[in-house]
């Protein structure tokens, strides 16, 4: 089995754990991974706050690019949920819009490229949780993580707004993953709920308010798992002052799902860059 | 009994269905009355209670004029109709032929119990093992796989719900009379093949259906499959979907090629499911979801067994088809699930909360929680679950959950002793009928509380013990408590409709409900085809009836012009008339003693001797084993040639032989009245609780009381020759538009004269002015028709520029004065309709009269059609709906201003998109399917402002208070923004609304009531929609209520319908429960005159007597119960029969 | 309507007064009879008579204590059948309430008759009248007067009858005229009120004056009404206590015979033949066997207790309490205490007050949607 | 601003510029449920509610519109999209309102559009985002002393970690997506 790779800005820089993970993973999975040829920029949360056009037309650059290489490999596997989001509202809209696409179009042609809406975009929670299921991975876990009670934190794009693999509201996808680990699942009524996502950087008050209650939902877990890089930091790079004007310590280990996996995996922790993580993470050492 | 030839069909056996049903089988023809459930009464049966009574009343279905024809009993028990055949657990599966020949295969689902031999004993669903979910609760509660499949229904006939049941035979071993049939010999014929790859599976159905005694061969391979199907019949085949050498689907096709009659049943794993509902389209009879459970598949099993059973076929020949099988809700649990239901079990869905607060629910009718029983403080109703939602696919609205959501409220305050406090969360309140508006404002005065919005979400409360709304109000977000959430869950199309569309070639609305024809609400595509109820929408039970009886309407048409004959053949006399009252009573005393059971309970001798000296008495048989077909044969053999007029059948469980009295009468050649079946010991006495030994004096003495009371209830039976009143068949109708001529025309189509009085120079009325319907449909054309079709018709006689000068008489005898002066003419009629239609309601409000830009819709309409209104000249117009409407004096809806506002604006935004339109509104009434076009004028950019009664919108007309401006000035609030808002407008149009115009005279004259707003009362809003409780005057149109265009015809075909049973036999015949006057005791003191519901008493001017009208009196008693010296009584229940019964039964024991 | 009127003292006490007034108003051409109380020439009897000829007048006494028939009955006979003339009738309220009961049952007519209601002082039972005749030697209906008005006890002897006792209604609300008398001085003549506009005219034709209303009548009225009012409901617990089992109830009416005076008595019993004497009850004689075979004793006569239930139920919404039952009793059964207590709180169960109104149509006779939600509602 | 004249706005507005009209169209199937504030994890920060902002829309009050924070402080969770009874596409029209106030150059959003633009010029220049240069650029735009150090923690610890670094990263491929750009915004311009 083969997908094509996305990964996305973020993967390379602030969120290269996750890169990392993913990778090592699907490694042990016995899956390849094989990188975009020169992929770029999805656009984020900037594109579409600025041109229409341009929040479609970045991501279908890459989409284009994916599909010059062939039908051999796959889908395309996307662990980055604002770029998962932003390649599939590139591949869904263009489908529905044959303006749209022919506009695209107009924009990729001088480069060589052509849209032409064969490939899915599929989110990495989506991918393990379908393609290889908790069953699946099974087969490959040496290590129970029983000790541990672990939030399930989806955020938001990869759900909404396309209902692809899991229910929007009430999400449940990454539960058996987790269970297939030994490990508990934390019940809470946070999981969907935003983290305040560019909002952090524009009003980071507002933002590390939303944090502080996610944080506090997960009381009573040893771990919020993710699958976002822009949530995983925002969960975890503001810990010390969300506690500091909660009044309360809310530090907690903040994990991507394929880091936590791979720990039960038996991956190196090195190999899953565990120590690139902003939150303290002794508790998995 | 008279009879007519012809029959029809009705599917579907609910509200609608029952009325087509009772419609038909009153005028004459036979009908098959056609039901999936074991039960009739559809969702009645669930519902206690209906607005606006807040009970129930399905019972004034029944016949109210010749009451005799039906057993008069409460309808939700079952219905019992000489001219009916019920047809429950029934399918049809194809109908072929055209109108007048029509050919229907039912199919009939097994149960499995002998409805002729079920006692309703209960003692099966004790012994079941098997615990399944009590559909008929909504599932708050669970029921065994067998079960009484609605608890009130009579004889408690209980059925097997074969998709439960496991065949383990405990009911059987108990069943005290052998009703139930589940014989193990028939299964060694049932040849089952298994085609699975896995050897595992092969062996695990092998054995297990081996071992229940079935005949199972085994293939492991599609080509090993087909090689044994062509080799040997087999009767169901479970097939995996994956083959290892082919695709299932085509291992299936292959099947079905080489046995076409094969049941082959898809088996697949999880992942594979929908392929399996693909193989449905292919022909499967079902799928299954690997792996299996024993429990799951053997129930699964025995059901293709069952259904495959000999006799299952029926063909049906008949003339005419009404669809009435009503339709779905949506399941919130479906998609999203935003409100959690399934999750919390304190979130309910309408139709559960009617059964939680149901006397035979769940809960005994207490108010509590489902999730830990403890009483209920709080509640919410979200509105519009599934209905006005785009996410859900509903861009239509539900029409009835208003209505319902206000009325449960209104029950559980009542329930709860006013202590339950009730918040309402709703979009536009739908309160488009007459008497909505008022019951509305009923249900904010006793409390219930009303907030304006669309409910975000429900969840759990923090501390887990409540359930938390999210809403929204003018201050933002919001969240509230509360214990129990009801959703009003919208409707679904019927799961037949899209097979009743390909069978009959039916036309599907966008959201898959059955559509009528253009200007109709019944009619369909194919001739002779009707729809009748929620099949193309959901209605409430008025608008349901009023369909139901129009449908019965065009399908009694299409019966009679393909020959149906309306000829009426008097039965043979067998007896059933036979007058008993001038007979000395000698009664008949039956005992089924039960084996030898009776005689070792009570002294057998000591009882017979007590009651042969019984003067009244001439003999006492005992017989054996009445529950079983040769015992019943036996006695009723007996019961040639005995010299009695009275029978009394004297058993355990009486209901059960209920529906059997009158074969009884007639083998005795006696009046079904003449026979009583009494229970005269208590069932469980055979049942395990019989009583010891010793106790043989009390129970000698417990029987003889019981006997003693119920023949002296039998001494007072009271059957006379009925009184037959001559008809004059012929009708009056008064009012020429076009609900007038749509009675005229219905009327007339079945060969009865009509006068159709028309004030005007011309027929059509209303429509003379209306261009077009918001569908597009074209009015004037519809107009002409149907005027040229009056015109034609021979049988019609129009009177134009005439009244109705005066008119008397009563039910079958109606004579008129039609027309004044010299050209008056004298008319004789058994039924008269009022028609007479209704006009813009006037105003003085917002300006109007003070400029000429300020016009009613009706002035608009007008402007328009004649081409004095310029679209390109306008550059903004607005609209206020429920102008002096909806509020007092004139409180009620007016149901067609808000479509017409619609209309009116989208016209405009088409012609010139530049222009603004803006319509003030309180809540926009786009009931249904109307919904959309409510959508769509959103969509073309009109702008909506809600106002509220407390703050209505301001109008400033130019020149008015020194003001210069040239335009209009409307002010308003923007609830929204929270600001006032000022419309400049070239153009204000009113929305006036409808007010009836109704000639008091006659209608005092008739003795018809008027309501408070000038509208014809009906004798019951729901149930009797179409005729005053003055039996014979009926009314249609606008006279009934406001209404659509085909809304009015409808009606007028309903009531044309009730007329047509009232005219189409030379003789009524009154009902024999009837009360009458003893003149000598008689004081003159009229209070029976007032206290009569039903205007069938009054003062006879000659002799200043008090006189009883047969044909109008329903027996009901309420002028016995005031009448301080019984002057007058009813003609079974005299005081002397009362005693008599009261002193039997305080006898000793 | 409430416009007072004033005929000055002519001089005599106040009996001659008011004969003079009735005499004056006989004297008007519209009226061609009156029905008053009136003493009979051959014994000390008061009984209403149909006076034609105004000088026999001079005995009518409307003041006198006794009370034996319930002339509402007598106006049921004077019109029931049509009268083609106009007669005034003198009345206490309670028979005018049963005047107005009976016209809404047809067994009266309201349009020949002027009624002119007397401030009512109360009454004697008609034994206790004799009683008091005896101690006073003569009518002494101004001495009644008088001493009631004072608030002293009349006789030393005999207390006036339960039902006027506990009346709460003393003033004749439904009459056209309402001759004044609580709260009125002794000395200042006739005070008149018209409560209608037929009222009006008499009084008018007869010359009175128009008057201010009496300054003390509306304290004097509404404090004996609260202190009846008192009363009546410490009867109606006495009595309730008294019969609220089965037993007490058999107990209560024991000493009935059947001789069914009560029901000729009651002037709201109109039935032309009662249930209890068609052959409903005249059960077959075996039947009477039977019944004591089964009980072992059967009291006689039978269905005693039956058949004032039955009154209960019939007459229960159109009780005036008048007391004409008890009054009728020959063995002293305290009827009128009974049938009020059970007339008042059905009556009030349907907002009805008999004789209130002749517009208030009687119970059972119209039909409401929401009635009585405490016994058929669901939260019963 | 709305409230504080009393006066009412009058209709039908004199339409000054049509900017608007393609979110009206989005919108005008818009029925004032209030969904959209209830599913929104923000409103309560927001000067207008979401259905407020959206009737304003309806009438064309773009003044109260573009003086309001509401459309900034969307952080595109997708939620009132999700459950918008008319299924109207809520999330893309506050893009929409991004878009135009930063077209307007609405002071209020200021800081917000020069984050975005400073954002994509960072894709525009390396085909991908170069995170620091990025930073750099905006507090420079920002011209604030105060935000570069409100990020100055994570600032340090991302370095610590290796995740970003100060230096242009040599080792990263380069993909300069100017002309890309440039042909978006021809053909944005002929629209």
């Amino acid at each position: 089995m083969k997908y094509l790779y996305y990964p996305g800005c973020s993967l390379e820089g602030t969120a290269m754990e996750y890169d990392i993970s993913t990778r090592a993973l699907f490694d042990v999975l016995g899956i390849e991974l094989v990188e975009i040829d020169g992929w770029t920029c999805c656009g984020a949360s900037a594109a579409e706050a600025q041109s229409e056009l341009l929040s479609i037309a970045l991501p279908a650059r890459s989409l284009a690019i994916a599909e010059s290489m062939g039908t051999s490999i796959g889908d395309i596997l996307v662990p980055c949920s604002a770029c998962y989001l932003n390649l599939r509202r590139a591949a869904e809209e263009t489908r529905k819009d044959p303006d749209l696409l022919a506009r695209v179009n107009q924009v990729l042609e001088p480069e060589g490229l052509k849209l032409q809406g064969q490939k899915r975009v599929r989110h990495l929670l989506d991918v393990l949780s379908n393609d290889i299921g908790a069953m699946g991975l099974a087969e490959h876990i040496h290590t129970t993580m029983a000790r541990y009670l672990v939030a399930p934190y989806y955020g938001c794009q990869c759900l909404r707004p396309y209902v692809v693999f899991d229910d929007p509201e009430a999400p449940t996808s990454m539960e058996p993953l987790i269970l297939a680990t030994g490990a508990g699942v934390h019940g809470w009524h946070m999981a969907t709920k935003c983290c305040g996502a560019s909002l952090m950087n524009i009003k980071p008050e507002v933002a590390q308010k939303m944090v502080a209650a996610i944080l506090s939902g997960a009381r009573g877990a040893d771990a919020i798992v993710t699958v976002c890089p822009m949530c995983q930091v925002n969960l975890e790079g503001y810990q010390g002052r969300i506690s500091r004007s909660a009044h309360r310590d809310l530090h907690l280990p903040i994990l991507y799902l394929p880091q936590f996996l791979g720990l039960a995996m038996g991956i190196d922790r090195r190999a899953l860059s565990l120590e690139m993580n902003l939150s303290n993470l002794s508790a998995f050492f | 009994m008279a009879e007519k030839s012809g029959s029809a069909l009705v599917i579907g056996a609910g509200i609608s269905g029952l009325r087509s049903a009772i419609d038909l089988a009153e005028t004459g023809y036979h009908v098959f009355l056609v039901d999936k459930a074991p039960h009739i009464g559809g969702i009645l049966e669930q519902l206690d209670h209906q607005f606006p009574t807040n009970r129930c009343g399905m019972c004034k279905l029944l016949p109210a004029v010749e009451p005799d024809q039906a057993s008069q009993q409460c309808l939700r028990r079952g219905l019992f109709h000489g001219n009916i055949e019920i047809l429950a657990s029934a399918e049809v599966m194809d109908i072929s032929g055209e109108a007048g020949n029509f050919c229907a295969t039912l199919h009939q689902h097994p149960t499995l119990v002998d409805p002729n031999r079920c006692m309703g004993c209960g003692q099966c669903a004790e012994a079941c093992p098997v615990e399944v979910k009590d559909t008929f609760n909504a599932g708050l509660s669970t029921r065994k796989a067998i079960y009484q499949p609605a608890p009130q229904a009579l004889p408690g006939t209980h059925v097997i719900d074969l998709s439960a049941c496991t065949h383990c035979g405990e009911c059987v071993s108990v069943c005290p009379t052998g009703a139930i049939r589940m014989a193990a010999a028939d299964r060694k014929k049932f040849k089952i093949l298994v085609a699975d790859e896995a050897s595992s599976v092969r062996e695990q159905l092998q054995t297990l259906m081996a071992g229940e005694g079935f005949l199972v061969d085994t293939a492991e391979s599609g080509e090993a499959a087909l090689e044994k199907l062509k080799s040997e019949a087999f009767h169901l085949v479970l097939l995996d979907i994956k083959m290892p050498d082919m695709e299932g689907v085509d291992v299936l096709k292959e099947a079905l090629a080489v046995q076409p009659s094969l049941q082959v049943v898809m088996t697949t794993a999880c992942a594979a499911v929908q392929s399996a509902v693909e193989s449905i389209k292919a022909g499967a009879a079902d799928y299954l979801v690997k792996p299996f459970s024993e429990d799951f598949l053997l129930p699964q099993i025995y059901r293709f067994y069952e259904e495959s059973g000999k006799g299952r076929q029926r063909e049906l020949s008949v003339g005419a088809v009404i669809i009435a099988t009503g339709c779905r809700y949506f399941n919130p649990a479906e998609g999203k699930d935003i409100f959690g239901y399934g999750l919390y079990p304190d979130v309910v869905t309408h139709l559960a909360f009617e059964r939680l607060i149901s006397g035979t629910g769940p809960f005994g009718g207490r108010l509590v929680r489902p999730s830990d029983r403890r009483p209920v403080n709080k509640i919410a109703w979200i509105q519009c679950v599934g209905s006005r939602d785009l996410q859900t696919d509903s861009d239509f609205c539900s029409s009835i959950c208003c209505m319902s959501a206000v009325k449960e409220a209104m029950l559980a305050r009542e329930i709860g002793g006013g202590q339950v406090e009730t918040v309402i969360f709703h979009m536009d309140l739908r309160v488009f009928e007459k008497p909505f508006q008022q019951y509305l404002d009923d249900a904010k005065r006793s409390g219930v509380r009303f907030q304006r919005c669309r409910v975000h979400s429900v969840a759990c409360s923090e501390d887990g013990a409540r359930l938390a709304i999210r809403y929204v109000d003018m201050d933002g977000a919001r969240e509230a408590l509360f214990d129990l959430v009801v959703l009003s869950v919208g409707q679904r199309p019927a799961e037949d409709a899209e097979k009743f569309s390909e069978m009959l070639g039916l036309e599907l609305n966008p959201w898959g409900y059955l559509a009528p024809r253009p200007f109709s609400l019944t009619e369909t595509s194919a001739p002779g085809v009707f729809l009748g109820g929620a099949v193309s929408g959901l209605t409430d039970i008025n608008d349901a009836v009023i369909r139901a009886g129009a449908a019965a309407c065009g399908a009694s048409k299409a019966i009679h012009k393909s020959g149906g004959s309306l000829e009426t053949v008097e039965s043979a006399d067998d007896g059933r008339d036979r007058d008993i009252n001038r007979e000395e009573p000698n009664i008949l005393v039956i005992l089924c003693v039960c084996g030898d059971r009776l005689k070792a309970l009570i002294d057998m001798d000591v009882l017979l001797d007590r009651i042969q000296t019984e003067p009244a008495v001439s003999q006492c048989l005992e017989v054996d084993g009445l529950c079983s077909p040769d015992g019943w044969a036996k006695m009723l053999e007996e019961l040639k040639d005995k010299p009695v007029n009275r029978i009394l059948l004297a058993t355990c469980a009486a209901n059960a032989y209920a529906h059997r009295r009158l074969e009884i009468a007639d083998a005795a050649g006696l009046p079904e009245a003449a026979v009583q079946i009494k229970d005269v010991f208590p069932s469980d006495w055979f049942a395990g609780g019989a009583p010891a030994k010793e106790q043989t004096p009390y129970n000698t003495g417990y029987v003889e009381r019981c006997l003693k009371l119920a023949i002296a209830g039998l001494k007072g039976i009271h059957w006379g020759p009925a009184e037959k009143i001559p008809v004059y068949q012929s009708a009056l109708i008064i009012g020429g538009g076009i609900a007038g001529m749509t009675a005229a025309l219905a009327i007339a189509g079945h060969g009865f004269r009509v006068d159709l009085v028309e004030k005007a120079e011309q027929l059509g009325g209303n429509l003379n002015w209306l261009g077009r319907t918001i569908d597009g449909a074209d009015v004037a054309e519809r107009l002409q028709t149907t005027v040229s079709r009056v015109n034609d018709n021979s049988l019609i006689h129009v009177h134009l520029n005439s009244t109705v000068a005066d008119i008397r008489g009563s039910v079958g005898r109606f004579q008129s004065t039609i027309g004044e002066g010299k050209n008056a003419q004298t008319g004789h009629h058994g039924a008269v309709l009022l028609a007479t239609g209704g006009v813009e309601g006037a105003t003085e409000s917002y300006g109007y009269g003070k400029s000429p830009a300020v016009m009613t819709q009706k002035a608009f309409e007008t402007a328009r059609s004649e081409g004095r209104i310029d679209p390109a000249a306008l550059s903004s117009v607005a609209m206020i709906q429920c102008v002096d409407c909806r509020e007092p004096p004139r409180n009620y809806c007016s149901r067609v201003c808000c479509l017409s506002s619609l209309k009116h604006a989208m016209y405009l935004k088409e012609q010139n998109p530049d222009l603004s339109v803006y319509i003030l509104y309180r809540d926009m009434m786009t009931p249904g399917f109307y919904e959309t076009y409510y959508t769509q004028a959103r969509r073309k950019g009109i702008i909506f402002f809600p106002y509220t009664p407390e703050a209505k919108p301001e109008v400033v007309v130019p020149g008015q208070n020194g003001d210069g401006a040239s335009r209009l000035r409307i002010r308003a609030n923007d609830p929204i923004i929270g600001q006032s808002v000022e419309i400049e407008a070239d153009l204000l149009i009113l929305a006036t609304g409808i007010t009836p115009v109704l000639p008091g005279d006659l209608m005092s004259k008739l003795r018809a009531e008027v309501d408070e707003h000038g509208f014809f009362k009906e004798a019951d809003f729901k149930w009797r929609p179409v005729e005053s409780l003055a039996a014979g005057v009926f009314a249609c149109g606008l006279a009934l209520s406001p209404r659509l265009i085909d809304e009015s015809m409808a009606s007028a075909e309903a009531a044309a319908m009730r007329a047509v049973r009232m005219i189409n036999r030379q003789y009524l015949t009154a009902g024999r429960k009837i009360a009458v006057v003893r003149h000598s005791l008689c004081s003159g003191c009229q209070l029976c005159i007032s206290a009569c519901p039903y205007g069938a008493r009054e003062i006879d001017p000659e002799f200043g007597r008090i006189e009883v009208n047969p044909l109008k009196c329903q027996g009901c008693g309420a002028c016995a119960a005031i009448c301080p010296n019984s002057a007058t009584v009813l003609a079974e229940g005299s005081e002397t029969e009362m005693f008599e019964m009261i002193d039997a039964a305080m006898g000793p024991v | 309507m409430t416009d007072w009127y004033k005929i000055d003292r002519q001089g005599g006490d106040r009996l001659t007064d008011i004969r003079q007034f009735l005499k004056s108003v006989l004297g008007l051409e519209s009226v061609s009879a009156m029905l008053v109380p009136r003493q009979l020439p051959t014994k000390d009897a008061v009984m209403p008579s149909l006076v034609s000829r105004p000088v026999l007048l001079d005995d009518a006494d409307p003041l006198a204590p006794a009370f034996a028939v319930n002339s509402a009955k007598n106006i049921s006979q004077l019109t029931r059948k049509g009268l083609d003339a106009n007669i005034a009738a003198v009345l206490r309220p309670c028979e005018i309430r049963a005047h107005i009961e009976l016209v809404k049952l047809h067994q009266s007519a309201s349009e020949p008759v002027l009624i002119i209601g007397m401030d009512c002082l109360g009454a004697f039972s008609n034994r206790c009248y004799q009683a008091f005749l005896e101690e006073n030697e003569g009518p002494a209906s101004e001495a009644f007067c008088r001493a009631r008005l004072s608030g002293a006890e009349p006789s030393n002897t005999v207390e006036i009858s339960p039902a006027c006792r506990m009346c709460e209604q003393p003033i004749p609300e439904g009459a056209d005229i309402i001759l004044g008398l609580y709260g009125i001085s002794l000395d200042e003549g006739l005070f008149l009120q018209a409560r209608t506009e037929r009222g009006k005219e008499v009084l008018d034709n007869i010359g009175a004056r128009g008057a201010k209303a009496p300054e003390q009548r509306e304290q004097v009225v509404q404090s004996l009404i609260k202190e009846r009012t008192e009363k009546r409901d410490q009867v109606f617990e006495e009595t309730a206590a008294a019969v609220n089992t089965i037993e007490k109830l058999s107990e209560y009416l024991s000493g009935c015979v059947n001789c069914y005076n009560c029901r000729v008595a009651c002037p709201a019993c109109y039935c032309r033949e009662c249930v209890f004497t068609t052959d409903v009850f005249d059960h077959d004689p075996l039947q009477y066997l039977k019944w004591s075979e089964r009980k072992g004793a059967l009291k006689m006569p039978t269905d005693t207790i039956f058949y004032h239930i039955t009154r209960l139920v019939h007459m229960g919404t159109a009780c005036v309490g008048c007391g004409q039952c008890a009054n009728a009793c020959p063995n002293d059964i305290p009827l009128t205490q009974l049938f009020r207590m059970v007339a008042h709180r059905t009556q009030a169960a349907f907002d009805y007050q008999a004789g209130r109104s002749a517009d208030e149509p009687p119970p059972l006779t119209i039909f409401k949607e929401e009635e009585f939600d405490e016994i058929v509602g669901l939260g019963s | 601003m709305l409230s504080a004249t009393g006066s009412p706005t009058v209709y039908p507005e004199e339409k000054a510029e049509d900017l608007l009209g393609p979110l009206q169209e989005k919108l005008c199937a818009c029925i004032q449920c209030g969904t959209c504030t209830a599913s929104c994890r923000n409103a309560h920060l927001m000067d207008f509610t979401p259905r407020r902002l959206w009737r304003l829309v309806l009438m064309g009050q773009t003044e109260e519109i573009f003086h309001s924070k509401t459309f900034a402080l969307c952080s595109a969770c997708y939620y009132c999209t999700l459950r918008c009874p008319r299924g109207l596409p809520l999330t893309d029209a506050m893009n929409l309102l991004k878009q135009l106030g930063a077209k307007k150059d609405v002071a209020g959003y200021r800081p917000n559009a020069r984050f975005y633009g400073s954002f994509l010029d960072s894709v525009r220049r390396h085909g991908r985002i170069n995170e620091v240069e990025f930073m750099r650029r905006y507090f420079i735009l920002m011209k604030n002393p105060a935000i570069p150090i409100k990020f100055t923690p994570l600032g340090i610890r991302l370095l610590r970690k290796k995740k970003i670094s100060m230096l242009p990263n040599k080792r990263k491929p380069e993909y300069p997506l100017d002309q890309f750009f440039q042909r978006v915004e021809k053909l944005e311009n002929q629209q």
